[in-house]
Formats: structure tokens, sequence, C-alpha cells
């Protein structure tokens, strides 16, 4: 209860930017979706509701932005006023993108949002006051708000469906944020097994609820320090560096070749998910 | 898995005592209550369940009948979420989102709970012994034949008991009704290669043509041609496979597509076979016959008829005949018309004069167990039941897993010709539109609670059996499962034979032991076997596959020219399957509803999809409530303009605008199902689906349309989002 | 000018009457035990009986021998009935005591027995139990008893258990700062993790 | 033009005067305090409706988090700046014109920053853990982020709340002594005589006030100008395109002396009519009031240009989309509105014959702060409305009843703050007034008489 434990919480509190001087330790978790692969078919979506005790809010109440989609899909058009979309839609998995300098964690007046040791933007439920800060600094718009108390909000979850709810998340209550967690719950689960065997936890040994449902394995998550992991071998192929806000690939000529990308890069918020671009064959 | 000592039916039942109370509001709990939560202990348990560690269940999904295997997460005695069983072949460990969701059909609050017997307009709850012996009387008193079951596709188990009631009673009304269901294609295919559904290759093909067919979202068994579309993107020696979709209105498989060619409707024939004769003009070889019979498909008539580009069927062209292997597909776009199956015709003689039969299409495997083969439903069959309904042929109906006074054009007026059926029976998870017309109701287990045995329509790899089996005791005590409801009306008609099983469950574990040498167990110990088939979920059979018709033939292949125009009904509707909708049956489940779908993003409500010329057109906007007039009636919806779809076109989602089934799904959005023309395919007599025409007319006030996309539309306004390039580019071999 | 005086002697006066009252009633920091409330259960089971020292007539019957999830789990876990009936059946001598005859009566019945919850935590905590009987029992190899006592308190001296520790927010992290040995024989130590997504669901 | 303060007025006529406006209201004062009393009501049950169900009742979304609150809320922390302005700052440069009409200035001051106090609390999603910014000792150890802008607000509004209070009460308290003089009975008697600290005038007494009015005055002017830029911080340290502006708190400043400028002007006004005070609020006092508003208007507009051109000829084509998508948006009128209100209209306050016509500053004062309000929306509303991602852009955020009703009730309880207060204490500083016209009449003696002077 000093004054220096006051200080040193403080320094706890600030975000941990990625650097060389400070890496993580044992876990970086980090993802990268193939866009190319994405059908927009919604499964990784509704895996999600599944998995993560979100709401389904209802028509009244999507209709004024309160839907709780943790990962929504987003979809895109790129016919510069063609006559048809005749190059098809763009399909893009959207959600917190878990940054490593997250603009979240800086404005939170209660620091109930924090960089966790795994490189993860943890949200604490009960911490949080809904001052809402954190996304309105948020560029993706990640983050969601519970605008009512759901729990007790007529069927959301009306008898016997609040038996589907999972036990290892918390039903969020009335005025909390939320957003996605990388499915914490399973990453701990998954820590703690590898500990007991006195092992790390080996790359596919946990799985995402959205990445586990996609029917076409767009979606890869992994730990971004082993280097046998999927993920790690794709940002390296990638040439996708977590810590630098320019990749060196985009300067030099051939860098059009790779795919990589994390998308508002500029603005200096190291996302942890990695898009590769969408292809489309020229010869038809 | 399962101890011997220990047997899965009875675990079950003190499965239940579960441990820990669920989590609500776990903001609000913030405080330590000693003394006032219970923790229930089991009475015995098997040492592989530990309290608050979740156990998996392999299980077969029932949400459609694409049979994908799951496995069911048991926590203390509640399936809390399904994953996809890696061990199936057909969906490898993957899952939809319509599957995702079978545990709100599970857990859903509009379920039947307890058999009603209908007393005046509503229904009051009998016992199962009472509903049982009112249903021996009118089936004893009825004359056999006039005994009838309309069922939804069946298979396994089920199946066989239900053929044997059927046969116990001595009728042979056994009616098999999807209201979507490729049957068209079937046949053709029957025609064309001998068999109905061959086993495509996409993982195999460099250029996949998919005329309407949106395996990706709906057709046949979405999630594995999934996870062959992603082996096919990654393509051979990091060779990008490329997919071309022609289709009057953009499914989710036309959004993936390299090039969408938007088609007049109904000319994908005409295509087909102008594809044929730019080949044979590329230099393909093909039979004379088949030569003489395309000759007149001339590039220019082609353009002309369909409304393709001769640049665009140039470069297809081109494709095909440069990269081969390629697979040319027919679907619900190619097959929903009057002409349907020659359409599917001329695309299945496309196939063939690629040499692609054999490559990318396959002879599926053949079901060792005819008995158990699933009988694939179609729409002519409700026809069927209809006339004899009509001429008074059926006195007693049981309806089980089909809905058609909902899905049923309004033109066969359904709901009033069951009325003639003096005693309607309908087996129900929810008081649908069905259900409400039936005289009694009896509920059954949700496919979470019920055993079983199901036989996908569609093998992936070799056949295989899959299991169905309960993932918790079941919610409620009154529902019984489709099985045991037979077994139990078998034992009024032939209890010698069946008397011997107490329940479902003991003729199934018999019946399966029974076969156990062909299902890979021959020298194993009964419950050995036994458990080993339930912890995997899935049985692989040994089955031979018969052959393909490969040489190519257009006999009979008569093509109209594209239809004219109609002054008063100028536009054509196109009734879309919705990966989250599909028929309307899963309507009842929210996260179904609020999931938006994937092309408009539009959610909880129906909608009337248009190009922005048509819009201009009808000086309509999106929001605006326009009606939807057919010859058989008229819908109301939100307009919603996109560029993909044919501006001759406009499409209504199918699945919506329930009067009956349950608070989630009934009075959402309309029923485009009422307003179809009744046109019949001339071969197949199933209704074409595409064939109905409509006029749009404004009607009433503008709407705010409730959906995902915000303002900006699928705009990014310079920002980089979502990113494409040119596939020339990368070496996708070289990529992780 | 008294008046100012007077005044403000009056304030000062009062500020600190208010503020020794407000410090008196304030909560001190919780690491001191305080019994949480008595719980009556279906069966008022003997903990002293089956945990306690020999000398007091108890049969020093490890923790883990019934809360046999403790190390696997999350949850210590309430034994399954058979596992009481395995060693009571062939117990002849207590077989008739009131207790015992109730057990019997609840596996006759196949019916599991309502216990109530003890030691209970918010549901939006997520506590673990194998870690830290990994880390002390196994690790650190100290007598189990002591391990669990650490949060539990003394079970082994009570019948119906009881809550000792007060098991709050607080409580927890006044261990967590602590450093403890990573095993019996090592020196290097650790202190408990600090993520709040370590025991925030 | 109006006569200015009469240089041979009697000191007792100035008591008399003054005590005057506290004796007991006319019926007109009963009624718009009830009036007031009815929309502190209407807020009132607006907040129980949204504490009750959620703040979805405000219509925000998930994109568009925040609204009316936070743009009602800067507006009231401005409107605080201009008492001190003149108190503290124009104290300092003893400009004695002030000395009338300071007193209700600093009583303004405190009121604004009450409302605006409440505007943080309504606008959290829960209210009930609010505690949880404040950084108190804790058996958990956990305490507020220091990072955060919030956190700077909380402490910086509670600061400058406390101590403008103190300024004002230290300012009263000879004063006070003067009703506790001259007023014979009751509880006002008691109430007076407590608060006055047992004041007699002495020699001692003076110095030290002297001292300790002047020292908190220094202190109170560096705290006033960070007040506003701490809010502004909000805003220019988040990545929010049209909020990261490094210009924003001098904008804000100026903003904040401005909306308060005018708000004196209305005051004053009312006041004036009211009180009968033209002897003590004199027109050339409104004319140097005008003058000094007319000055930072334009100050204000030169930062808001500056605040344009930053972002126009900025690389942030995101920040460049914004700032046209909130000039030809949905948001347009209301933006022109502003730049009319806030720019175009203070010109009328440049010509000398609109400087002291009282009705027509009375209606420019209003709208002038009507503009202001508007300014502070078109920083939240538009800015959320066209973030970073188009997707999220806004579906249907029209701020909800419930939001606009709070803040109509805010003035409300601002009126209702200020009325009593007008009618418990004096509203002009006499004992000030008092010096002024004493070192006036210095002033006059030592000049030597000039012909047709009168």
């Amino acid at each position: 209860m000093s004054i220096t434990n006051l200080l040193q919480n403080w320094s706890d509190f600030r975000q941990q930017h990625p650097s060389d001087e400070r890496p993580h330790q044992e876990y970086k978790w980090a993802m990268s979706i193939d866009l190319d692969l994405c059908t927009g078919c919604n499964a990784c979506s509704v895996a999600c509701y599944a998995e993560n005790n979100l709401p389904a809010v209802g028509k009244e109440k999507f209709s004024h932005g309160h839907s709780h989609h943790w990962l929504r899909i987003e979809r895109y058009w790129h016919n510069e006023d063609r006559e048809y979309a005749d190059q098809g839609a763009q399909f893009l998995p959207m959600m917190c993108q878990q940054c490593e300098a997250a603009p979240c964690e800086t404005v939170c007046p209660v620091g109930a949002t924090n960089h966790t040791a795994d490189g993860l933007n943890s949200q604490v439920y009960n911490r949080c006051v809904g001052s809402r800060y954190c996304n309105a600094n948020c560029p993706y718009k990640a983050r969601y708000f519970n605008w009512y108390d759901y729990p007790t909000t007529a069927d959301v979850w009306p008898a016997p469906m609040e038996q589907q709810l999972n036990p290892d998340v918390t039903v969020r209550g009335k005025g909390v944020m939320e957003k996605c967690t990388f499915c914490v719950q399973r990453l701990t689960v998954a820590k703690s097994n590898a500990r007991t065997e006195g092992r790390s936890v080996q790359d596919g040994e946990v799985q995402t609820a959205c990445q586990q449902a996609c029917p076409t394995g767009a979606i890869s998550f992994g730990n971004l320090i082993d280097p046998e992991s999927r993920v790690a071998k794709q940002w390296e192929k990638q040439q996708v560096k977590l810590n630098h806000d320019k990749q060196a690939k985009d300067a030099v000529h051939d860098g059009d070749k790779l795919r990589g990308y994390r998308i508002l890069e500029n603005l200096r918020t190291y996302p942890s998910v990695m898009y590769l671009e969408q292809l489309r064959e020229g010869a038809i | 898995m399962i101890e011997n000592s220990f047997n899965r039916r009875d675990f079950l039942k003190v499965l239940g005592w579960g441990g820990a109370t669920v989590a609500l509001s776990g903001c609000g709990n913030t405080s330590v209550e000693d003394g006032r939560e219970y923790v229930t202990s089991y009475v015995e348990t098997a040492d592989y369940i530990i309290p608050s560690i979740g156990t998996y269940f392999n299980s077969t999904c029932a949400q459609c009948d694409a049979g994908c295997g799951i496995m069911g997460r048991v926590r203390e005695g509640r399936v809390l979420k399904l994953e996809g069983n890696p061990d199936s072949p057909i969906n490898s460990g993957k899952m939809c989102g319509l599957g995702q969701a079978g545990v709100q059909a599970h857990y859903n609050p509009d379920r039947v709970r307890e058999p009603l017997l209908r007393n005046g307009d509503k229904g009051e709850a009998i016992t199962w012994e009472k509903a049982l012996q009112l249903v021996n009387e009118k089936v004893a008193s009825a004359n056999p034949g006039s005994v009838a079951f309309l069922t939804g596709g069946v298979s396994g188990h089920v199946k066989v008991l239900l053929k044997n009631y059927l046969d116990a009673i001595g009728s042979d009304r056994h009616y098999v009704y999807e209201a979507v269901a490729p049957s068209v294609v079937r046949a053709a295919n029957k025609k064309a290669y001998g068999v109905e559904m061959p086993r495509l290759r996409l993982d195999r093909a460099k250029v996949v043509v998919s005329f309407g067919a949106d395996f990706l979202g709906t057709w046949v068994s979405p999630v594995h041609f999934s996870r062959q579309y992603a082996k096919f993107r990654k393509g051979v020696n990091g060779e990008r496979g490329v997919l071309v979709q022609v289709e009057s209105k953009m499914t989710i498989t036309g959004a993936n597509a390299d090039r969408w060619l938007a088609i007049r409707p109904g000319t994908e024939g005409i295509l087909a076979l102008g594809l044929i004769n730019a080949l044979i003009a590329a230099g393909l070889t093909v039979p004379a016959e088949v030569a003489a019979a395309v000759k007149d498909y001339t590039l220019d008539r082609v353009s002309n008829d369909t409304g393709v580009s001769v640049e665009h069927i140039g470069k297809l062209t081109a494709l095909l005949k440069d990269r081969s292997p390629s697979l040319v597909i027919a679907g619900g776009a190619a097959e929903g018309y009057a002409h349907g199956s020659q359409n599917a015709a001329a695309v299945a003689l496309l196939n063939q004069v690629l040499g692609n039969v054999g490559k990318t299409v396959e002879a599926p495997a053949s079901m060792p167990f005819p008995q158990m083969a699933p009988i694939t439903g179609n729409r002519s069959s409700l026809q069927a039941l209809n006339d004899s309904i009509a001429k008074d042929e059926v006195k007693v109906l049981f309806n089980c897993g089909a809905n058609p006074v909902y899905s049923a054009p309004a033109s066969m007026n359904m709901k009033e010709s069951l009325k003639k059926v003096p005693f309607k029976v309908a087996f129900a998870h929810y008081m649908d539109e069905t259900a409400m017309e039936a005289d009694l109701v009896l509920p059954l287990n949700s496919s979470m609670e019920d055993w079983g045995t199901v036989v996908p329509e569609y093998f992936a790899e070799g056949a295989q059996l899959n299991i169905q089996q309960p993932l918790m005791e079941k919610l409620h005590p009154g529902t019984l499962g489709m099985g045991d409801v037979l077994l139990a009306l078998l034992k009024q008609r032939r209890p010698a034979e069946y008397n011997g099983y107490e329940d479902y469950y003991a003729y199934l574990k018999n019946a399966m032991v029974a076969i156990k040498g062909a299902l890979g167990g021959e020298n194993e110990d009964d419950d050995v076997f036994w458990d080993s088939v339930l912890s995997q979920g899935v049985v692989k059979l040994t089955s031979s596959s018969n052959a393909l018709v490969s040489s190519a033939s257009a006999a009979g292949l008569q093509l109209p020219p594209p239809a004219a125009e109609d002054g008063t009904y100028p536009l054509r509707l196109i009734p879309a399957v919705t990966p989250n909708m599909r028929d309307g049956r899963h309507a009842n489940e929210p996260w179904l509803q609020e999931s938006p779908d994937p092309l408009t993003t539009i959610v909880w409500d129906s909608w009337v999809e248009m190009h922005p010329k048509t819009a201009a057109k009808l000086g309509v906007v999106e929001g605006d409530i326009v009606e939807v007039a057919s010859k058989n009636g008229a819908i109301k919806g939100q307009v919603y303009v996109f560029s993909g779809i044919h501006p001759d076109v406009i499409s209504v989602p199918l699945g919506y605008g329930h009067e009956a089934m349950g608070r989630y799904s009934k009075g959402v959005g309309a029923n485009a199902f009422k307003i179809l023309d009744p046109v019949f395919d001339q071969q197949t007599g199933e209704l074409a689906m595409y064939e109905t025409r409509v006029k749009v007319t404004k009607a009433g006030k503008r709407v705010i349309v409730v959906k995902d996309e915000g303002p900006a539309g699928g705009n990014q306004s310079g920002r980089r989002i979502a990113l494409r390039m040119a596939s020339g580019k990368v070496n996708l071999a070289e990529e992780v | 000018m008294y008046r100012f005086l007077r005044l403000s002697v009056l304030l000062v006066g009062l500020i600190a009457a208010v503020g020794s009252v407000a410090v008196h009633a304030a909560q001190p920091l919780t690491t001191a035990d305080d019994l949480g409330p008595v719980v009556d259960q279906p069966i008022e089971f003997p903990h002293d009986r089956h945990a306690g020292d020999a000398a007091k007539g108890g049969m020093q019957i490890n923790c883990m021998y019934c809360h046999t999830y403790a190390r696997r789990s999350n949850v210590a876990g309430i034994p399954p009935l058979q596992k009481c009936i395995g060693c009571h059946r062939s117990i002849e001598s207590v077989r008739e005591t009131p207790r015992i005859k109730k057990l019997f009566e609840y596996w006759e019945a196949k019916k599991p027995v309502p216990w109530k919850k003890v030691h209970d935590l918010p549901d939006f905590v997520r506590f673990n139990h194998e870690r830290h009987i990994q880390r002390f029992v196994f690790a650190q190899e100290k007598p189990v008893q002591e391990a669990c006592g650490y949060c539990h308190g003394d079970i082994k001296t009570m019948t119906v258990a009881r809550r000792q520790k007060p098991l709050s927010m607080g409580w927890c992290v006044s261990c967590h700062q602590k450093d403890h040995p990573v095993s019996a024989t090592s020196t290097k130590t650790t202190h408990g993790p600090n993520d709040c997504w370590q025991c925030h669901k | 033009m109006g006569k200015d303060i009469r240089e041979d007025i009697a000191w007792a006529q100035i008591n008399k005067d003054v005590l005057k406006s506290l004796e007991n209201p006319k019926k007109l004062y009963w009624v718009i305090l009830l009036i007031a009393i009815a929309m502190v009501g209407v807020a009132v049950g607006c907040e129980i409706y949204q504490y009750q169900t959620g703040m979805g009742v405000s219509n925000k979304s998930n994109s568009h988090v925040w609204s009316l609150y936070i743009a009602t809320f800067i507006f009231w922390i401005g409107m605080s700046h201009s008492g001190t302005l003149l108190s503290a700052i124009l104290h300092l440069m003893h400009a004695d014109w002030r000395k009338p009409i300071y007193r209700f200035a600093e009583a303004m001051t405190t009121f604004s920053l009450m409302t605006a106090g409440l505007f943080v609390l309504v606008h959290l999603g829960r209210l009930w853990m609010v505690y949880y910014v404040m950084p108190y000792p804790n058996e958990r150890w956990v305490w507020p982020n220091f990072q955060s802008p919030l956190v700077w607000d909380m402490f910086a509004i509670a600061t400058y709340l406390s101590s403008s209070v103190i300024f004002l009460y230290v300012g009263m308290i000879p004063d006070l002594a003067i009703c506790r003089d001259n007023i014979h009975a009751g509880w006002r008697k008691k109430l007076y005589t407590v608060l006055s600290l047992g004041w007699e005038g002495t020699d001692r007494q003076w110095r030290n006030f002297r001292i300790t009015y002047l020292t908190i005055a220094c202190f109170l002017i560096p705290l006033a100008v960070s007040v506003h830029s701490i809010v502004a911080s909000d805003f220019a340290m988040s990545n929010m395109p049209g909020w990261h502006v490094t210009s924003f708190p001098p904008y804000f400043v100026a903003g904040a002396l401005y909306s308060g400028c005018a708000a004196i002007i209305t005051l004053f006004v009312i006041l004036r009519y009211v009180f009968k005070f033209e002897e003590y609020m004199t027109l050339p006092i409104m004319r140097k009031l005008v003058r000094l508003t007319f000055a930072i208007a334009m100050v204000w507009t030169y930062l808001n240009l500056i605040e344009f051109s930053s972002v126009w000829y900025g690389h942030d084509q995101t920040a460049k989309d914004q700032l046209i998508f909130k000039a030809t948006g949905p948001y347009a009128p209301y933006f022109w509105a502003m730049i009319f209100f806030g720019s175009i209209l203070p010109l009328l306050l440049a010509f000398k014959r609109f400087q002291t016509h009282l009705p027509l500053l009375f209606v420019v004062s209003i709208l002038l702060n009507v503009g202001m309000w508007l300014e502070r929306w078109m920083i939240i509303g538009p800015s959320f409305a066209h973030g970073h991602y188009p997707w999220t852009w806004d579906h249907d955020q029209w701020p909800s009843l419930v939001q606009w009703g709070i803040v109509f009730g805010s003035f409300g309880w601002f009126t209702l703050l200020f009325m009593v207060f007008c009618k418990v204490f004096p509203s002009v500083s006499m004992y000030e007034v008092k010096e002024m016209v004493y070192h006036r009449t210095l002033a006059l003696k030592n000049k030597p008489a000039v012909k047709g002077e009168h």
C-alpha cells in the first residue's frame, strides 16, 4: 500500500510495447487468417456465440447497433462501378486484434483492460466501470458493450436455454465492455495441462472456437514464440514482424509477391492477427 | 473409452446429477455464498468423468442430411458445445454455423414437451400409453392401404423399423418429401452417369465451373465441399484452382468465385452446349453425334441468349481447354426450370466431353446394407400424396421431419387438403405449421437425446454408418425417440418379433452387434465392439463402388430458347436458399436468426433482393417495402439492392415467414414458398422452383434495413482493410 | 474572533471523531482467520474422525483420497457416493449409526446426496486446485493437510467443514505476492501470477 | 451611453442596494424556481430509467459509444472558466471594472462545475462502481490507470471545484460580515454569523484576507487552464480521426472562456434587470465585457481555422474524410450552425452601438452558447459516426429522448443552484465596489480640473 507499490502497479498497467529488449517469455498467442480461403459462411461467428456465452439480442436491439458478435464477418465489394459484382465479394472475419500496443489499454481509467504476459489484451469485467473510452479509442471497433442486462432480458436465455452457457466463461452483466479473448479459457486449460507435464503447449494442442469450426481451415492460431508453430512459420514466410509498424517487405520491389498484412498497421497498434490477401484469377 | 462394467445408458441417468451450477450473470454474483449453492455429487461415476473438465462424446449432426460427425462437449451432465468429429471423413473435424446451432435446437424453449391430443382448436396433454393406444385403434380401424407416412429423408435403423411397420400394417405409402433438394440433378445424373450423385473431387480439379450449385453454402454436403474447396484453392503444386460460378442470383459460392457470370435465368443449358461447341472449335475431339447436336450453338447466339459476354465465354473455353482436369457441377440454378433436366443433362454432357468422368467425377461408394441406405426426398412425392388425399385414399397420416403446410406452394393448398385426412399424427419438435394441423402430436427427443444410426446422403470416401447417441439426459421426460415410438408401434403389430427389445437402444445394440462382422468387428466381444462403435461415432464400411458411364451422348437433349418476356409478370422470382435458414426448419434457433446473411448481412427478417437497374426501373431504394405478387399470391418485403443478381430476376430468401413454430421464428419475414407457381420439370415432375413469374410494386413506407453493414456498405473508402491481389503474383506452393 | 476559534475547534474535533470511528470500523487487511457460516449438511460428515490425528482418534486419511479430483481438476470435488459405500460396506462397527444408515438410504435409492457448498467462489473466478496441489504438494512436498490448510484451514479438527479463510481477492493476492520456492530442493523462488486473466474468467 | 458608477455614491447606499437583493423574493422567482425543479425532475426520471434498464436506452451503439453526455460535460466545464478569468486573472491585472460582476461569475463557475461533474456519473455504464476511478488503498492492491486522461479529469475537476468553492467563499467573507451586521434575525443571521468566521474588519484581518485571496487567485489560474487542457486531452490523446489534433488544448480553453463570457453577459443582463443593479452593473462595464467576449470569439475562430487547416494540409486522409463528413454529412446543419453562432454572429459585438444594447446582447449571448454547445457535440457525434473503420459507421445513432431529457434537466439544475445563491448571498461584491468607488474618487481628486469637465 506504499507509494512505491502504487507506482509499480501503475507501470504494470502500461501496455507492453513489444520491443527486442522486452520480448515475450514463453507464449505470444497470434493468429493468421487466409482471406482466400474464407468463404464467409459464418460458422466461426456462430461457434463464438456458442463458446463465449454471447447473447442473441434480437432485431430491435440489433437495429441500434447493439449486436454482440465478438467475431463479425464483413463483406466488401471490389466492383468499382461495374454492372455486376462479377469477381465475387471479399469476406473478412474481424475480431479483437489483440494489439501489442493496444490503444484501449492506455485510456481505460480503471485499468480494466491490460496486457497479459502472453501478449493478450485482457478485459476484466469486474473492474470495468463502463466509461467506454476503450472502444472510443479502438480503431477496429472490435469491442462490444453490454447496453442492457442480457441475462435478465426476456428471450435471450429463456429456460432451458441457459443450460447451454459455458461455465468457463463469465456471463456478462449490464454496463461492462467485452470483446474477443482468443478463447482464453481454452488457453488456460492447455497451459495448465502442459505445465503439469512440465512442457510448454505444443502447436495444435489448443484451438480457438472459430479456428476449430472453420470448414476451410482459413484461421490458424498458435504460439508465435514457438518456431515450430504454423502461425510462426506463416508470419516468418510472409515477412510480417510483430513489433514493426512498417514492414520491410513493403518497401522492396517484389514484396508484393507476399500476401501477409495487418489491418491499419500504420496506426502503430501492432496487431497480433495477420491477414493473407484474397486472390483472384486473371485468366477469367 | 467406456468401461465395460459401466453401461453408457445407465450412465446417462446418473450423469444428469451434474455438479457445478450454471454461471449466470457472473458480474452480479461477486460474493462468497457459502452454504447456499448445492454441489451434488454423483452416486457412481466412471473415472474419466472429472467435474469441471469437459468430456467429448461422438455423435452425428442432425441439422441437415449431410451427416457430419460431431463431438459434443459434455460438462456436469450438460452438453455445452458441438465440435466436428475429426474421424469423420465427411467433415473431418469441421462444422458449419447451422450445425453449431444444434444445441439451440436441443435447449429450445419452444419444444413440444408432452403428447398432445386435439380438442377443438387446442391440444390437451395425454400420456404416451394413451397416445399409442389411440394410434393403434386408428390404424387398426383404417384400411391398410390408407395409412401413409410422410417423412423427410430417412436412413439407418429408423428407416428399417419404418419399413417393417408399413409392411406390418400392409401399406406401401411412404412419401419422402424435401422442400429443397437437388432431385432433378439426381435424375439427370442417373441418366448421364448411371448414378444419382457421383463423387465430386474438387480437390483434384484445376477449374470448377458450377452452374448455380451452392456447394459452399447449402448444396448436398457443404462442409465436406468446403474442405475440398480449401485443397482446390491451395492447388496441386501451388497451381491455384479457378472457380467460375454461373447463376442468376449470387450464392455464397458465387461470392467466392474468381468470375461470377450473371446468366439470363434458364439458359444454363444453352451456355453449357455453347461451351462444348466452342471447345470443339478450340480443337477438342467429341463424338460426332454430340458435335452435331451442339453445332447450332454459335458464340454469338449463345452470348445473345444467355447474356454472358462473348469475351467471357471465350476465356472460359480457353480455361477449360488448357487446365485439365476440370469439374462442371449442375445445381439449383440449373435445375429449377421446366426444362431443368435438360439443363442438368447438358451440364453433365459438358463434363463428359471434357473427359472429367473418372478424374474429378468418380463413382460413389455403394451402401452394403441397402435397407439402411438413405431415401432422398423430393418435391414430387408431396404432389403424389396430395393427389391421393384428394382421392380420399389416405385415412391415417403420420408426418415426421417434414413441414408441408409451411413449405408447399399455396397452389397445392396443403392446409385444406390435410383437413380431409381423418386422423393425422405429427412427430414434432416444435408446434410448427403442420403440427398445428395434426390431431395427435407426439413430441420427439432432440438429436442430442436420441439413439440412432444415420447414413449420409453423400459419401465422402467409402461408405459409412454414423452413430447418433445421447449427449445428455432427456431435458423433458415427456419426449420420446422416433425409434422408440416405431418400436412401440411394431410391438402392437408384431409382438412376437419385437417384444424382446426393451427399447430402441436394446434393438439398436442388438442389430449393430448382429452385423458386427461387416462393421469390422467380427472377432471382438459384443460389448467391446459396441463401446468402440459408440466412442468412434463413425463406422467405415467396406463397400464396392459401381462404375460410371463416361460415354458422352446428346440423345434426347432438347433445350428451349430463352423464355419470352411476360408483360404482366415481368420479373422472375428466385427463392434463395441461404446458409442460415435453408428450408426454414431451423428458423427458431436465435443464433441463426442473428447471424447475418453472408451476402446482404441482413438479420431477423427476409428481404427482396434486386439489381440497381431493376430498382431504378421500379423507382425503389433500399428499405422500401414492396409487394412481390405472382399468379398464386403475394408477399411483402424490404428491398435490398445489390449488384450480385441478374436484372431480370429478384430474389427472396426461403425459411422465413413462419406462422407457428416458436418465439424466434413466428412472424419473422415472409414465406417465399407460398407464392411459387405450380410449374413442373417435364421429365421428373419436380416443382420447378425458379419458374415463378412475379411483378413488384411499391407497398407502403420505407424502413431501415436491419443489417450488420454500415452506411458505407461494402465500400472501404480508401482504407487498407480487405485486400485482394492477382493470383498470378504469388506462388502458393511456397506458402506454409 | 473567539467565535472563529470556537468554530474551528469544533470542526477539527468533529473530523477527528468521525475519522477515528471510520478507521475503527474499516475492515482490517483480511489475512486473519474469520469463520464462515455454519452449514447444515444432509449428513454431518465428521472430518475429524476421518482425517484427524490418530492421537485424537482420527484415521489420518489423506484429503485427496476422497477429494480425489483436486490434483487433476479445477475443483476438488465431492466424492461419489460409491466411494463412501466402498469402505463402509465393510465397516460393520458403525453400520447401524444414524449417519451411516442415512448414507445407505441414499445409496439404495441411488439418489445423490445434496451437499451444500462450504467454500464457494464467485462465478467469475477461475480457481484451479490442480495448480496449487501440483506446486505445494508435489513440487514443494508439503504435507497434504498443511497444503490444503493454507486455504481451507484446519479441517481435520472439524466435523462438518466450515470456511476458515476469507477467500477474498485481497487475501488471494496477499499470498500470490509472497515468494514461494519452486520445489522442495531448489532455492529458486517465484511469486504467484498477477495477470488478471489468471483468476478472472 | 449609460453612466458609469457614480463616484459620490454613499457606502451605506451600496449596502442597502445590494442587500435588497437578499430580501424575500417575488412570485415570479418562485415560479421560475419551480420550473427549474421540474426540469431537474425530468432529468432524474430519465437517469433512473437509464440506470435500471441499461445504457442502451440512450441509443448509442458499439461504434458510437459516447454522445451528448460527454458533449454537455465539456460544455459545462467550459462554462466554468470565465468566472475564474474575471475574478482571478483580472484581479491580478487590477482591472477594477470586474469588481461589481465577478461575484456571480465565480458562483457560476462553481455551479457549472457541479453540473459537469454529474455528467461523468450519468455517462458511466456502471455508475455504482465509480469509486474504482479514485486511488484508494485497498487490500486488492489495484489502482486506477494513471495513464488515462479520464483519471486526470477526475483529479482536475475535483481540485478545480474545491478550490473555486474556497475562492468564492473567501472572497465573500467581508460581505458576509456586512450581511450579518445588517440582518437582525432568522436563520440567515445564524448562517452569516457562522460563515463570516467572526470577521470584524480589523487591519490584521484585512491583511490576512488580502494575502489569502491573492494566493488562491494565483493558484486558481494555472488550474483553470490545466483543467480544460486535460479535458481536451481526453480527445487529443486518442487516435480517433477528428480528435487526434495537437491544437485541442488551447482550442478548448478558448472555447471555454468564450462560452463563459457569453454566459456572464446573459446573467449580467438578467441580474441587472431583476435586482435593479443599474448603479453597479453599468453599461461601460458591459462594454468592456462585450469587447473581451469579442476578442475571445476571434481567438476561438482562429484556433478553429487552425484545426481545420492542420487537418486539411496534413497527410491524414482519414481525418480529412472525417472533416468533409462533418461539413457535408448528416451533421452538416449543426456544423454550420456552430460556425455561424460561434464565428459570424459575434461580429455584431464589434459594433459600438450593439455593445450596450442589452436586449440584443441577451439574445446573442444565448445563441453564442448554443453555438458552443453544438461545437462540443460536433467534436463527439461526427467523429464516432465516421471513424477509422467504415464497416462500423453509424446505423442510426440519433440521441434518444433519455439523453435529451438529462441534458435539458442539467440547465434546470444550474438555474436552481444559481437562483438559490442569488437569494442567499450578495451577488455583487459590496466591499470591492466600495474600494472601486474610493479609488476613483481619489483619482478624481488628484486630477487637475479641465475645462468642460462636469
